[in-house]
């Protein structure tokens, strides 16, 4: 479903993936600007935000954006570059409260700059502290295209892109179900 | 807020890192990271008015690990025993979450015999974790019995899992491809007589606890939190449930053989910290429950699959794997480059998201109010750190 | 005003049932060990520091084959082994497999070791670095590690935490040979009170 | 047992009076920490002298032996002076308490008065305690106990005063005496509801829990006492279950018959009653949460003092109907 949405971002490169290998459902990388519009979409569909995971890559920093859904199966990433010239990138936090966590984490980790943060102070790391654990060395930096063989790098067609809706509540899974207490 | 707006107006907002401006009057105390009920180190700058919470900041970081970069600086073999000291009071859904993602990639298999025993142990873990919750909260709430009287229950379990994995706390039990260690008869016999016991104790923590009027008067409509703020936090795990929202792991992303497995997810649409309370105690009847059908279907073969390596090598590519740990839903999301270190581990720990709700919700609340808000977080700070 | 009463008596009946339960307990079991009294009886899957295995031939000398993989499989780094040349006359023709993962970014590879051939000449423990994970135990291609019983094992020395366990084991030997006269004597004495008992078993 | 001169009694009795304080610290010192163990049913303090009995004197020992640590910037005065203050008043609320069946220390005709009087000092004590600490949560834990004792004086009163109506008198001696030997002869029986608030604001008033906010150590860390450290420390236990007992004693006497008592009346009823009231208290220590400070508020005000009042305008009207009929 977001995949429909998602592939009319500009430049957004769309690809299913295989769940049972990678844990996705849909991988969209999308241009850094595109990110809030798409984030506010997954916001609109109901997703909530898993986590935020930054890796750096010969490119620049990767920013994964995971999302999930309480009724609807498959988890779906939303995937920036950001180059190492220039890392930024715009918060979410005003869409999503949880990711203002995230990003602090991200940018205590890896030096990426959230632009818009309301409190970009630093999370797990000390307050004085300059250094950024997750950052590699050039000798030991992997391009992307490497990393990630499972997307395929075109645009995804609309009908392909449509996950399956789930019959029942993913709740509902066994013949108990749920119970709702009092 | 924009960022110029953000510059601190008085030394006191700096250094007590609050996101907000100060006000001149109020006071500004840190609860933490030594006090009796932040369990740990965690540290809770808090601006009062009176009793009443202006607005409150969690300051994390005191027992950070790095574990990310110890993932990715040495092998999965080498990593695994971090898993036990992640989260701590359930050790074993870690285990599993990274353990699952390794067998996910590198495409290893497990054997049926060894999901069971995952299953088996992980619940009886997370049962303990609760109980574990349980006694802490009400210590929390100003009642001292409750703990020993659930530590009664947690030794015996302790003892059940020491007998396989050889350690009572910080499990290093999965392994790529199974379990390390077969489970035998007296180990089920001994798991049988636990779950009866457990379900006989139910009763009286009810009697003691549950139904007591003070405990409801302290925890009903405290901490109310509503499925959208839920969703907006990343909110998972018995927090969501209490909520209303039936998501569990065990059933919107099945693995393992939970699917073949009949258990119920205990909802309250209530929001409060009773109903995360309650949502907890069901719980608990309903690990039991596994337990037993898992020992129950419990097939023969071998703990370990025959071909699993010695030496994991990750291909190229990524991977996310999410378990149901005691506190929600915990990922590890695992990258590799065709070597034996992983390119990025990243650990999603729920107690992360469930603590960044803790702000929103003790807003407006007595200082009594937050402490029983965090407790029904149930968090462990160090897989908030990491 | 009903309400009211019916509230408060709700209120002090959950006390009241709360005091029962507590004060019940007064009188029920203990359920602590005392611990220095008393014996803590739940040890017996203790999984203590690790500890060498002696060769079914002679019980001193361990099993290990010095191959250094349980150093290279130690999280903590707490394992050093150091190797030398086995006696000429311990030498086999078998060969075991095991893994090494020689660097960091290569895969795993395989090597051959021969039993017999070398052995380890310390093998030293640093308890107090280890997370007790059992990766050695598990991977230990010889099957010369095992976990100890060792629990109330304290010091206010770190030093006293490094362990030496070829030497453990040599005691470990020692003792049970010792132990294992002990038992003869008391058996000789016992056959040379009663001509019944059986008297011709003699030493190994 | 009467002594002649006025002067001589009451020194003795003081003495006697400081000495029991003393060892009722101790013994109960020793008493809640066994309690505590066998209701979550571990041992309990076990290892110095028979029973773990001579634990409370090691304790004590321990505490008289620490340095005492003055907070930089804190008030030296109001700081040193509270823990002193929390202990004055004791020997005074003993000196109506009616051990002995002729002799009260002082036997004033207005006994209850004196004693309801005096425990109030306790609060001012804890109030400097927090204000002099230079802590915040010493402070919030001040505020508290100030609310909270001058909430629960009220109830408290008006319970004292259904039972001093039903006996006509405020001497404690007179009020036993109006009961009689069974127990559906004393005023607990007779009007249960006036025993329960009694006690319920009793445990309020003492800061025991349910009702220990001010030191609430889940909340404010130690409250009042957070920065007392050895002696300092040890006298506001010390006065602490002092007034326990004193508040009990005075609930024995006014409910519970006091030396009345079935077979032979005499003194050790009176103490009997006390402790098991005691025992009463500190069981409930170990059994319940803490309630919250604005609950604890309503309780007050909304539940127990209209309560009080309706049961005192009952127990008159019941009272004038008895003497009409």
């Amino acid at each position: 479903m977001p995949g429909r949405y998602l592939q009319h971002l500009p430049k957004a490169i769309v690809a299913r993936m295989d769940e049972a290998k990678t844990g996705l459902a849909l991988s969209a990388i999308i241009p850094v600007e595109a990110l809030h519009e798409a984030a506010a979409l997954m916001d609109g569909l109901g997703y909530f935000l898993e986590d935020v995971t930054g890796v750096h890559v010969a490119e620049g920093f990767e920013l994964d954006y995971c999302f999930a859904h309480w009724t609807r199966p498959g988890r779906v990433c939303l995937c920036i570059v950001a180059p190492a010239s220039q890392p930024e990138a715009p918060t979410i936090s005003d869409i999503f409260p949880g990711a203002d966590w995230h990003e602090r984490e991200t940018a205590d980790f890896l030096g990426v700059r959230f632009v818009g943060h309301p409190n970009p102070q630093p999370l797990l790391m000390p307050e004085d502290s300059l250094h950024h654990p997750l950052l590699r060395e050039k000798t030991d930096l992997r391009s992307i295209h490497a990393l990630l063989p499972q997307q395929c790098f075109i645009n995804g067609l609309p009908e392909t892109l449509d996950l399956p809706r789930r019959t029942a509540p993913c709740a509902a899974g066994g013949p108990s179900g749920s119970t709702r207490l009092p | 807020m924009s960022a110029a707006a953000h510059v601190p107006s008085s030394p006191v907002a700096h250094s007590a890192r609050l996101s907000g401006p100060v006000s001149h009057d109020s006071l500004v105390v840190s609860m933490g990271p030594q006090h009796p009920s932040t369990h740990g180190v965690l540290r809770v700058v808090l601006e009062l008015d009176g009793e009443y919470i202006l607005q409150a900041e969690p300051v994390l970081g005191y027992i950070h690990r790095m574990h990310e970069w110890m993932g990715q600086n040495r092998t999965c073999h080498k990593f695994l025993p971090n898993m036990g000291r992640v989260d701590y009071l359930h050790a074993l859904a870690w285990n599993w979450a990274f353990v699952g993602a390794v067998e996910k990639l590198a495409g290893i298999e497990v054997p049926r015999r060894a999901e069971f025993i995952r299953v088996i142990t992980c619940e009886l873990n997370r049962i303990n974790s609760h109980l574990l919750w349980w006694g802490a909260y009400l210590l929390d709430l100003g009642a001292f019995t409750p703990i020993m009287y659930a530590f009664e229950d947690r030794e015996e379990i302790m003892d059940l899992l020491m007998r396989v994995t050889g350690s009572r706390l910080t499990y290093c039990y999965y392994t790529f491809g199974g379990v390390t260690a077969d489970i035998d008869e007296g180990f089920a016999a001994q798991a049988r007589r636990i779950v009866s016991r457990l379900r006989g104790r139910l009763p009286m923590f009810r009697d003691f606890v549950t139904d007591n009027a003070i405990l409801r008067a302290r925890c009903e409509g405290v901490g109310h939190l509503t499925p959208d703020m839920a969703r907006a936090y990343g909110a998972t795990g018995p927090v969501l449930r209490g909520s209303g929202v039936a998501y569990d792991t065990r059933r919107a992303e099945p693995y393992s053989v939970y699917p073949e497995l009949d258990f119920a997810i205990p909802t309250s649409d209530v929001g409060d910290c009773m109903a995360r309370y309650l949502v907890r105690m069901a719980e608990l009847e309903q690990s039991l429950n596994i337990v037993e059908q898992a020992l129950d279907m419990l097939p023969e073969g071998q703990h370990i699959h025959p071909l699993a390596p010695r030496m994991v090598t990750l291909p190229k590519g990524e991977t996310s794997f999410a378990v149901e740990a005691a506190r929600g839903k915990a990922v590890i999301r695992l990258r590799g480059d065709g070597g034996p270190n992983p390119y990025r581990v990243k650990l999603r720990a729920p107690s992360f998201s469930n603590l960044s709700l803790f702000p929103a919700l003790a807003k407006g609340t007595l200082l009594a109010d937050a402490v029983a808000i965090l407790g029904s977080l149930d968090l462990v700070i160090p897989e908030i750190d990491r | 005003m009903f309400g009211a009463i019916t509230k408060a008596y709700g209120a002090l009946k959950s006390i009241a049932v709360g005091l029962g339960i507590t004060g019940r307990a007064v009188f029920q079991e203990q359920s602590t060990v005392i611990y220095p009294m008393a014996e803590v009886k739940n040890l017996g899957h203790y999984r203590g520091h690790i500890e060498l295995v002696g060769s079914d031939a002679d019980p001193a000398r361990p099993r290990c084959v010095a191959c250094g993989q349980c150093m290279d499989m130690c999280p903590s780094g707490c394992i050093t082994v150091e190797t030398a040349m086995a006696p000429a006359e311990l030498k086999t023709n078998a060969f075991i497999r095991a893994e090494s993962i020689m660097g960091q970014l290569t895969p795993a590879a395989h090597f051959d070791v021969m039993i017999g051939e070398r052995e380890p000449k310390r093998f030293v423990l640093d308890y107090s670095a280890c997370s007790l994970c059992g990766q050695c135990v598990r991977n230990c291609p010889a099957g010369a590690l095992r976990f100890s019983t060792h629990a109330y094992f304290l010091s206010r020395d770190r030093a006293d935490f490094v362990l030496d366990l070829k030497e453990r084991l040599a005691g470990q030997a020692e003792q049970a040979r010792q132990a294992e006269q002990a038992r003869q004597a008391e058996q000789a004495r016992q056959a040379s009170g009663s001509p019944q008992a059986e008297g011709g078993r003699t030493h190994e | 047992m009467s002594l002649d001169t006025p002067l001589l009694s009451l020194l003795l009795g003081l003495a006697a009076i400081l000495a029991f304080a003393g060892a009722n610290g101790i013994v109960l010192v020793w008493v809640e920490r066994k309690v505590a163990g066998r209701c979550q049913r571990r041992p309990g303090p076990l290892h110095v002298g028979p029973y773990g009995l001579l634990q409370p004197l090691a304790d004590a020992l321990k505490l008289i032996s620490k340095q005492l640590i003055t907070p930089r910037r804190s008030d030296r005065l109001l700081y040193w002076g509270a823990p002193l203050l929390s202990f004055m008043p004791v020997p005074i609320c003993f000196l109506p308490l009616p051990f002995l069946p002729e002799m009260a220390t002082v036997r004033l005709n207005l006994g209850l008065i004196l004693i309801l009087s005096f425990i109030g000092l306790n609060s001012i004590s804890l109030c400097l305690a927090g204000l002099g600490s230079n802590n915040k949560w010493s402070l919030l834990g001040a505020a508290r106990a100030i609310a909270q004792t001058v909430s629960f004086e009220i109830p408290l009163l008006l319970a004292a005063l259904t039972a001093v109506f039903m006996a006509g008198s405020m001497d404690l001696h007179e009020v036993m005496a109006a009961q009689g030997p069974w127990p559906w002869q004393w005023f607990g029986f007779m009007n249960p509801l006036a025993l329960l608030l009694f006690l319920i604001s009793a445990v309020a008033e003492t800061n025991r829990a349910p009702f220990d906010l001010p030191e609430a150590e889940s909340e404010l860390t130690a409250g009042f006492h957070t920065e007392y450290s050895g002696m300092g420390f040890g006298i506001f236990f010390l006065a602490e279950y002092a007034y326990i007992l004193i508040i009990c004693g005075v609930a024995a006497a006014l409910f519970l018959g006091g030396q009345q008592g079935p077979v032979a009346p005499g003194p050790w009823w009176f103490l009997a009653k006390m402790y098991a009231l005691v025992l009463l208290v500190i069981q409930l220590r170990w059994t319940l949460p803490r309630v919250r400070f604005d609950q604890l508020l309503n309780l007050c005000w909304r539940w127990m003092t209209p309560a009080a009042l309706l049961n005192i305008l009952a127990t008159m009207l019941v009272m004038l109907a008895l003497k009409g009929a």
